[in-house]
């Protein structure tokens, strides 16, 4: 099984999340986090004081999928939550080696 | 003619008498200068706070309520456009819109008044103005203040309608051509008149011929039905309309970002709104209380029905139901707050909610336009609701008041249900083509100008950051 | 008999002289046919101000006060309810509430009044009630807006004993059933009796007939303690007892979801405060300073000394512990605002403070109840500290402002300590007892029939979502 | 001499006129016994509204303007500061600083006053204070209120300059120890006179010698321009420098936490600056509505001025710039607000937002001081360009009201724009002088005994947690 | 060693810290995250705009531990974050090759 | 690949970020996150009541970088985040399988 991490813009989750959904992906977890990367932050001016924002506001999707399923899963993302500029986002795949669900005690393929 | 003796929420100047002495004769014009009328200073202090609370309405009052209803993104757009909306209109008052609301207009003087006043010329701290009582004024500087604050309310009013989408440089030239065009001069048509001591010493006629157009109509508006909502209201659906749909509208989740906010507002334009309503009284009596009582139940009634009938068909009563039915209720009564009677306006509370609720979820989804906060569902519905019914609801023999007859020494009276309900039409429909007409023009120039809205990136990375470089939160 | 002369929070509405009449002897009556007094300006501005400003403690003040103190995923819920029970009570207020409030009950008049002014019969823009001074008089349209809050705040602040866990529903029946069967007679106990007038030209033992009971006792009560705040209370923890405890009550972490609203709320409830106590003075004059300048001193020394205590006990001086403080101080004020001098008003707020504190942390703890946000602790605790201490700090000798005898042309005079506590400990008694049986009964015949309690899902979930429908934000 | 006729916004107490008899001449002490002038109820009406309105400047107003600025780590700080030195000032106020600001001080009268009124001594319900016209009066209690506030507010205006930094502690002591040493003194000052009576029965020098020292300098202030607002800047950049940086000052990002609540803030302190402004006339007439208006639009122009500069030299307008502009132009129109007339108004506006917008952001930068949220930028830059102003709007040829001569019948004359601006500059002098020394006395002592600072830890774990024991949001 | 990530409905997380310490786990990290699975949202209405919310409010408990501790700290989990409705949450289990403790530059087992 | 996850206090973002970026680091992704460990919390009292709060706010950063740079980011970010009190945090090492670059669709080593 893998755990796939992608990094997008946040207007692009409902897309991604309804392609999912039409691959069988049946669960994701969500996070707001801020991202550091290619794309430019801006400078907010307070009174006279300036910063430049480096980080800017993306979502991460966290989705467990069996391993057959990656290869979909992955082309599903690249081709909902991309709009072509930069800062579109990653997707990182790491290995997954267990799964649980609590509510039945039910592991690993039978849990996603 | 019945027109003559409607109690009108305007008043004459007593400056201007010199001009209006051509109908009133020079007897009238003798007596007053011989003995000027003194500001109570009871009224007095009544002016000066009501004109505070119409400025609680706006800032931070109106800004709150919209501002709780858009994504955070825009938290500061709508809060940075309600605040200096406020202040340009008010600079725009001063320099040329009070003489254009309130003074004689000459030729004109039906639609819009002239430039006697402008930049407050003559206005001091002694000149007075009339209520609507005969022989009762208050200082004219402190009118010039309270009405300047519904000016700047109605301009803001508009901007719900086009929010989280249209450019701040739009928004500032809107603010100055919109109220010069199209506020002014339906102040003028609504509220000039030539007041209650040559309205009581002349004929009708005279009365009338001195006054503004929808004055002369007969219509009743205590508080601005007609001027503030039903104007805002049409003009925030034509700037929606020529601005176009918000990007994700109907797709993407818009969930208002603070309703805790939305509610401050909504409470603190209730508490802001009885300035509104009894201060359009401009006399701390009887009548003051009658117009706070009724924005009392009328409010309280619609602010029972909108959940109630959410409750019913959705299943659920919510917050903001609860607070679109107060401010519903609020408009509805803004017309009729001295006119109608305490069970009238529960009952024009409990019409206007359900009216309104129609409008914002069945109504604007079948024509698809996107209103962004629902200005022209709560607001012109609204005020159209409580324009009509102030015709009916006067009746003394439904609880009114009934009209103030000031060639009959000021007795009440009434001119029967169907001419008073076809002035109140005229009324309403001479100002949603007014309003609607001036609008398009103003909105259609800058338009073609400048432009109304941002650029998409903008729009999706929110207005916050692209117009105004900050953040509403960093927590 | 030393009651008859006591200057009470209520008067006598002219309107009924005819009744009283039977005792007043025919002479007065015809006096005030002769030359009906006329309402000042100044003091119909005052109160049209201080009715603004109670219902600005209630939206958004009691609202932000408590919705800041609940988790945020019933922050709605508290505002909904705050909101809409504001609405009921106002409506429900002008259908019979006013009427059970203020007319003579016949028969009952020691317990309530009847229905003569159901609907408002009778009430316009020309009729008066008398204030506290002989020949002193507002509008009465005034007086029903003003009294309106009082009904409406009362009942709200109830809310705070069982947040976070009563249906909504349960809580509308609440809200029309309980000023029905508590407050409406309460306000009829302590503020009714036959106004200055008739007691300045009658025996004591008269004017004593004519009242409601609780007046009758010889009990000072200035703007509400026991109407207000020792009812509410009282009222809050039947219900908080009847309710239940929360879910994870003492085991789960409940922090407040924003101590920033809850101070807001509290800043506000003091602003709006001055409309409830000075406004209760019914009049603009030095009096009104006083309840004003009480209001700011007690609250003030209330608001160091709750921290300070902290400070000493658990080491840090707390943002709510100040606010709770202020809060304390001005519903220890209420009673005593017009009779108390400075420096009283500053003692009695040194005094309520670490009283309340004991209440919320250690008898709270004690006896196991879960009274959501402290309406006993505070309001009830600080509401009888308040009542009692009214009759000390109300002597002269105190720098008190004495008690008004108006069969004495209105000389100020003080019973002596005893007698005087011992009325203001009858009025707080019978203000117990009646509160607490008919709380018993509305909450309890709830329970019995559509219930109180939300299912547990919901209340894990937030009342928010599912009973609402709503988030209160989406940042 | 020219300084005897300014019209003041201080007044002289009747009750003293005992001690000022010794120039005044036993004639007129006789009349005033003979027939006390009563007050008007409009008038007091007025006076109770304006010293709410001074309230809700402070709570919340002030405590969400200067809250929202700083991080959500310290916002409680920010709240529990302005809500205890609120408390604290007030009770100082009534124990002896009503009597150090308000009553002769014989021998150092120039200066100060005395203790003769310390606990309110002699203060009741009957005792009047004189207004700035001949005649006129209001309750002393409400005047005790009325300017309580004014010291409470001055005093929390401070901590701006060294927020999230201060000790708990510190800022209890300098609650107490400021407003004794430095503010006191100052109204005192500016504002104690011997009152209209007396200076129109009177020559000028004996009203000038029973005044205050800056009275006697003929300096115009109308609402505290000196007393307020520059008193407060320079306290606050004493504090700030004393306090010194805090920890990642112009290296790590400090963004506002919440810019909505500041412009919540602001919008609040321009509703309440009118109790502030027009309330500091005393008596509900022309001329508060002149200082109403006045308000109006200084404020306005100077909240368009700061966004539209931003604009030009930064691209973008924002709306921290917006609230700026709206509070540099109430400081600046403070002095000023019933002597200009509109249009001077409104010039005075256009001209204070670029100045402290210049401070904020190149002055500030260049000397290195960490005035936290801009105090000295804002309110002292702003006061001395408002009291300035003032002696040059005031004139009657650029329609201002001109001051009142009390020995010409109460005639308006202007020295012309010398002596008027050399006056005006005497008056900054001095306050800058006496508020800078006796503030380096009180944080001094401060810091020399119990330490001015936080430990570095608690500042980066933010005030809230480590000083208060509670976080401002719990989400 | 293992990172065991588990989603869990957010009232339990005090119930599951203890149980994790009576274990001996000495740290853990909790993120604030939106879920989507087999739990139905709701619909939130405003005004006439209806919108479904389909991703719900939960807990994502991060804890970093020897491998065999793994066991029981799953079966803790499981047993202290069930309610047996839908909607519990999963626990994922993926390998972690290197640990190190900022303040002291311990690795691995020891800094844990 | 891996995936660089470190727990750090809140203060020492920019430190880091910078220190990050000078080894020519990229990217990377930041989540606001409770910490749970051997620094004890603080007591919270609202009026009565008192809560230990024992999860602290610390800032989680996920940077995925390529194997050869672990040891010099694993090195930075000990350096920069340590103030040598407890709770200055952790660092996890988890293998990185591929990643994808949403905008390019490039992979790997080209995508980071
Ligand atoms: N090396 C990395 N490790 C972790 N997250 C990264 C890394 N590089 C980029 N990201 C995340 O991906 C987002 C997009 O990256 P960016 O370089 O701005 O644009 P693009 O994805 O188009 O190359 C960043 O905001 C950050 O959250
Ligand atoms: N495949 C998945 N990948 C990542 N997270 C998942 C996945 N499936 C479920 N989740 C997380 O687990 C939570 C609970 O899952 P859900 O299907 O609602 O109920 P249950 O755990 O009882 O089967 C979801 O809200 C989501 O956060
Ligand atoms: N076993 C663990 N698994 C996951 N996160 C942990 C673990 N131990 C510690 N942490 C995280 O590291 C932070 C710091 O740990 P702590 O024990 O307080 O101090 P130190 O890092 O100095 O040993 C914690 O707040 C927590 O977020």
């Amino acid at each position: 099984m893998k755990l796939i991490t992608a990094i997008i813009k946040s207007f692009k989750l409902d897309e991604v999340r309804e392609a999912l959904s039409a691959l069988g992906v049946q669960g994701m977890t969500v996070t707001e986090v801020k991202g550091y990367g290619r794309q430019k932050g801006h400078t907010e001016i307070y009174r006279g004081a300036e910063y430049a924002v480096s980080f800017l506001p993306k979502l991460k999707i966290e989705v467990a999928v069996k391993s057959e399923m990656l290869g979909a899963v992955i082309d599903a993302i690249t081709s909902k939550a991309k709009t072509g500029q930069i800062g579109d986002g990653k997707i990182f795949v790491t290995p997954l080696e267990q799964v649980v669900r609590i509510r039945t005690g039910e592991t690993d393929g039978d849990a996603l | 003619m019945r027109t003559e003796s409607l109690k009108k929420a305007g008043l004459a100047v007593l400056a201007n008498l010199g001009t209006l002495a051509l109908t009133a004769g020079a007897a009238y014009a003798e007596a007053v200068a011989a003995a000027p009328p003194t500001p109570d200073k009871g009224d007095t202090a009544w002016m000066l706070v009501s004109t505070i609370l119409v400025l609680l309405m706006i800032l931070p009052g109106l800004a709150l309520f919209y501002g709780g209803l858009v994504r955070s993104k825009n938290m500061l757009s709508v809060l940075t456009q309600s605040l200096v909306i406020t202040c340009i209109v008010m600079v725009v008052w001063a320099l040329w819109g009070y003489s254009m609301a309130f003074t004689d207009g000459g030729t004109l003087n039906a639609y819009v008044g002239g430039f006697s006043k402008a930049l407050l010329k003559g206005v001091d701290t002694a000149t007075i103005v009339e209520t609507f009582s005969r022989g009762v004024v208050i200082p004219e500087i402190v009118f010039v203040a309270f009405q300047m604050t519904f000016a700047a309310i109605t301009t803001a009013l508009v901007i719900g309608g086009f929010a989280e989408r249209m450019k701040f440089s739009a928004i500032c030239v809107f603010s100055v051509l919109w109220p010069t065009l199209v506020y002014f001069p339906i102040a003028h048509m609504v509220w000039w008149w030539p007041g209650p001591e040559f309205a009581s010493t002349n004929p009708a006629d005279a009365t009338v011929a001195g006054a503004g157009m929808i004055w002369g109509f007969g219509a009743l508006d205590f508080a601005g039905g007609t001027v503030v909502h039903i104007n805002a209201g049409i003009a925030a659906l034509v700037g929606a309309i020529l601005c176009g749909k918000r990007i994700g509208y109907k797709t993407e989740a818009m969930a208002p970002h603070s309703l805790t906010l939305t509610m401050v507002g909504a409470s603190l334009l209730w508490v802001g709104w009885f300035g509104f309503n009894a201060g359009s009284n401009l006399e701390a009596n009887g009548y003051a209380g009658l117009a706070m009582l009724n924005t009392f139940l009328c409010t309280a009634a619609a602010g029972i029905a909108w959940p109630a009938f959410e409750w019913l068909l959705k299943g659920k009563p919510s917050l903001l139901g609860a607070a679109s039915g107060v401010v519903a209720g609020l408009v509805a009564i803004t017309p009729a707050a001295g006119f109608a009677g305490p069970m009238g306006a529960i009952v024009l509370g409990l019409v206007v909610s359900p009216a309104c609720l129609f409008f914002v979820s069945v109504v604007k989804s079948m024509f698809k336009y996107d209103d962004s906060l629902d200005v022209f569902g709560v607001h012109c519905i609204g005020g159209i609701i409580g324009a009509i019914a102030t015709g009916i609801l006067v009746d003394p023999a439904l609880g009114g008041a009934g009209i103030v007859d000031y060639t009959a020494g000021g007795a009440a009276v009434y001119p029967g249900l169907v001419p008073q309900v076809i002035a109140q039409a005229k009324a309403v429909l001479t100002t949603i083509c007014w309003s609607g007409i001036g609008s398009l023009i103003v909105f259609g120039l800058i338009k073609l100008t400048i432009g109304l809205r941002v650029k998409e990136e903008v729009e999706r990375e929110g207005l916050d950051i692209a117009e105004h470089g900050e953040r509403a939160y960093n927590m």
